[in-house]
């Protein structure tokens, strides 16, 4: 197998690969590396443009303002969402999950109420629902997919009319199995209970219309799309806006203050109190406008045949017990017979190959799956050729020669 | 290929140190490593419980002793072959000194001889650490 | 007056300034310029370097979290604390001051409790409080500085023995005026009461020892420091930090994870939910290095002396109504008789010149002084000159040709 | 500087367009604003209040207007010079037009003959626009 040009030509604008030849990096799913024109975004912004947002007076101010609302947009858009101020940015895929937690905290949940997640979900889009539960003394209920074949049925099951919200991943971290979301979603609405879709693992390989999905909340992080750290977003659906209080209070989010009453700001700044990350939000518009540049479609197809290659390769050899799907989203956890998942990565790390150990932030689903030690997680992106997947089933094979 | 005859006299950290200088590649460094892993001593029956587990590793490990006439010995595993090889760089040694020499002994020193940090994850040096922390907190008791 | 050498060295650091010789940018208390390390630091970090921190099992990864822990130390070193675990990375101030209201909501505060915060606080370090005063049914004591003398005795007059928290600003963003901090915390030991400083407009001018503050939170913001955006820091003092419980709720605040309890880790990942924004913390780490290699009792000598000067002259014009102190930190705010304070901005936006007008956060501060438009404010670093100064005086002057 | 006898003359949409488009140099485009501000019509007493005011304008404005023969007649101050500059800008044209004309007319394609709203400040045009759009509400009712 060959890599395609066109994926070559996507590979060159990431320096740091560039940079690091010899580095096969399939650690995707944790962080992806950057693109150039990211890194020129921010230079530039710094050198030429830098100030801060809203409250302007003055035209450097004013313009910044406007690049920042105009990422704002861009990325609404890019989610299939047309009304800019449900876009909200936060710190990443977490603190949206916490900001929603928080809010809904303090709206009116009744005491028979429950709250229901799925049991493939990053300790980000359990532990907050957790703790909520137990702070409000309702019922946390896990909807048990049955070896992770990603039925609805699960869902039926667990959700009913004193459901409050369903929290679920489009896509998992820890086995790349995408989750029946429309479903999930269509099974909410009927209940009349809010819908979460934790995006994290979604947004850099799926196309997302977050309209057509008509969930209630959608959220991710830019530093897994190819964007910066540091920066999230936190989609809440028009009809949803007006209804909840305030997270965070500070600058930006209030209307008007004296020292018996506050008047709070519309969203998105009534979520976004205090000096926002500009930087960011400017390096992750230039990230969408390059990926709006490029042939999304021929990516996404490229990412899959990758992952099944990688995937058929790994299956046919018998030390390997796999745990992701056939049709996995970039993302093969396995296991190698005998092998403490650790000592895989180190010396895998020593050949040069980035892979993830571990309960991937998801120790439930390993619990589940009886594996104390965790998986051996392989996380691919459209810049990962299939150079990189020989020279890592080599290294595969060559293991045994060290012991 | 480490011959296991020559493993059974590297006893001394001078042994060891002067092992591991020989090595010019990651791979023979290694190899030994999890090699001479096999050669740790079996723990005593019913002590690999997690009573004797040392927290802190990334992976998990085992540690417990014995005394004799008031002379400890050192008994650890892992359930990674890296760190029973480490186990082992650790315990051979320090099982042919006598109590006062292990309650000064030099880790640190040690594994820098042994340029072994270096060449280890940040966690597994953290890993190291928090072993031969807890050996001469024994030593102290 | 002309601008020393060592200043103008100074500003050759800052690119923004560089490529536009004609701007004078007088809203540093809003944010200030960065210099070029800042940005090759940057450009460096995710060209060579960059990969997530913490769970890591391959080099990129860890070399990554050594830098960051790195940046950690150094950051609490610059404010006085040899416990690099007591500094806790968040947003920004705003997150910081949030932060800390969220943990004390949740721990025990008796209903006769009392939250004492000064009359000079920025919105970030009063709504907070407000709200949580709101919520837990418990009074907000607003200590009265009279018409901000900055005496103690109107915190003394506040404290008793039921305040739970005493939050002042070291450095009032309205006016600049610098609050007698030592005493307030000192008071509030007295009454077993905690104490927050909100540092967001001291830490770049005046030296910081959180040590010697004997504080129990000390929070500011990286941008206004001279580093970048999304990035602000929560100093907890050792003593307090096992004593609070959890702020938000995902990957590296815990330890272990099941679908009945989650047991959290220590400080500062405890209250660090998620990836963090690792490129601001290895950016603001450049820009700690590099002010330690300025000379800083020079730099804030000369920001003193250019506040002086500039506030001097508008001292000498009967037209204008000074609401700052003489010995205002970097902070001149006023007022011109008869003009309305957007309108001077905006003709001084068409010279070039970037202030910033209104209620700066601050609407009680204003409502005080019964000024409806609020004011207009100049806010000066170290990089700005005598020329900026002149070149401001003069702007002033020529206003009344437009009327 | 602007002469007070050629404001007078100064009425219609055209008129100012053309008056506008003869200024090379910012100070006079803000020099004619702030002065020509002066010349609009006091308000009618009593109507300078809460309840007549625009939101989300920078500075304060308030707008009214009077029903004479069902002819709509716009008054409005600001307490900032700029805006009542801008206020004058608005009113004057309108004031010499018929409801239908007023309901018809296009701000937008004004401002940008005037060349506006790119040396205003985004927060000016958005106050600009509250208050047009408060105008064509009132000519609807
Ligand atoms: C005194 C003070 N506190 C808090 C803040 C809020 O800081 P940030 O917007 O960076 O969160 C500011 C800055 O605007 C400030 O000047
Ligand atoms: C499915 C999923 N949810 C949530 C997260 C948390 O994202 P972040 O760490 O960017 O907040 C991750 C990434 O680790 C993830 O993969």
């Amino acid at each position: 197998m060959k890599t395609p040009a066109h994926i070559l030509d996507f590979k060159a604008h990431f320096p740091l690969l560039i940079n690091k030849p010899d580095l096969v990096y399939f650690d995707n799913a944790a962080t992806t590396q950057k693109p150039q024109v990211m890194l020129d975004a921010i230079q530039h912004f710094y050198q030429y443009d830098y100030a801060t947002v809203h409250r302007s007076t003055h035209t450097l101010s004013s313009d910044v303002t406007h690049q920042y609302e105009e990422s704002r947009k861009n990325v609404a858009q890019y989610i299939g969402c047309d009304q800019p101020s449900s876009l909200i940015w936060t710190k990443g895929t977490t603190e949206s999950i916490n900001l929603v937690a928080t809010i809904l905290q303090d709206s009116t949940i009744s005491s028979s109420s429950n709250i229901v997640i799925s049991d493939l979900e990053h300790h980000a889009n359990l532990v907050p629902w957790q703790q909520l539960c137990q702070k409000l003394n309702i019922e946390l209920r896990v909807a048990n997919t049955q070896q992770f074949q990603h039925k609805i049925d699960a869902f039926i099951e667990a959700v009913d009319q004193d459901t409050y919200i369903v929290a679920c991943s489009h896509v998992s971290n820890a086995l790349g199995i995408t989750q029946p979301i429309k479903d999930v979603i269509k099974l909410a609405k009927k209940y009349n209970a809010l819908s979460l879709i934790d995006g994290a693992q979604a947004v850099c390989h799926l196309n997302v219309d977050v309209n057509a999905l008509d969930c209630d909340f959608y959220v991710f992080s830019a530093h897994k799309m190819y964007g910066p750290t540091g920066l999230g977003c936190l989609y809440i659906k028009p009809e949803q806006q007006s209804r909840f209080p305030p997270y965070q209070f500070g600058g930006e989010m209030v209307k008007t203050v004296n020292y018996n009453n506050t008047v709070f700001n519309d969203l998105p700044h009534k979520y976004e109190a205090g000096t926002p990350n500009i930087e960011a939000v400017i390096a992750f518009g230039a990230v969408i406008q390059f990926l709006q540049q490029q042939n999304l479609t021929l990516l996404q197809q490229y990412e899959s045949e990758l992952t099944r290659y990688l995937y058929q390769a790994l299956k046919q050899r018998s030390f390997i017990s796999l745990y992701s799907p056939i049709d996995s989203q970039n993302i093969i956890s396995f296991t190698l017979a005998d092998w403490h998942p650790h000592d895989v990565s180190e010396l895998l790390n020593n050949m040069n190959i980035a892979v993830r150990v571990g309960t991937h932030c998801a120790q439930p689903v390993m619990q589940q799956l009886q594996l104390t030690n965790g998986t051996i997680r392989l996380s691919l992106c459209a810049y990962n050729t299939y150079e990189d997947a020989q020279l890592f089933l080599r290294a595969i094979d060559s293991l045994e020669d060290f012991i | 290929m480490t011959d296991n005859h020559l493993i059974s006299e590297i006893q001394s950290t001078d042994n060891i140190i002067e092992h591991f200088n020989q090595f010019r590649q990651w791979e023979d460094r290694y190899r030994f490593i999890m090699k001479i892993g096999k050669n740790l001593q079996a723990m005593p029956v019913n002590t690999q419980n997690e009573s004797n587990e040392v927290s802190g590793c990334e992976s998990k490990v085992w540690l417990t002793h014995t005394k004799h006439d008031n002379q400890l010995t050192f008994f650890a595993t892992s359930d990674s072959r890296i760190v029973k090889g480490l186990l082992w760089i650790i315990l051979t040694p320090i099982n042919h000194m006598d109590n006062a020499e292990i309650a000064q002994f030099d880790f640190d020193t040690y594994f820098e001889q042994l340029n072994l940090i270096k060449h280890l994850s940040p966690s597994r040096g953290a890993g190291l650490l928090a072993i031969t922390q807890k050996i001469k907190q024994i030593c102290q008791q």
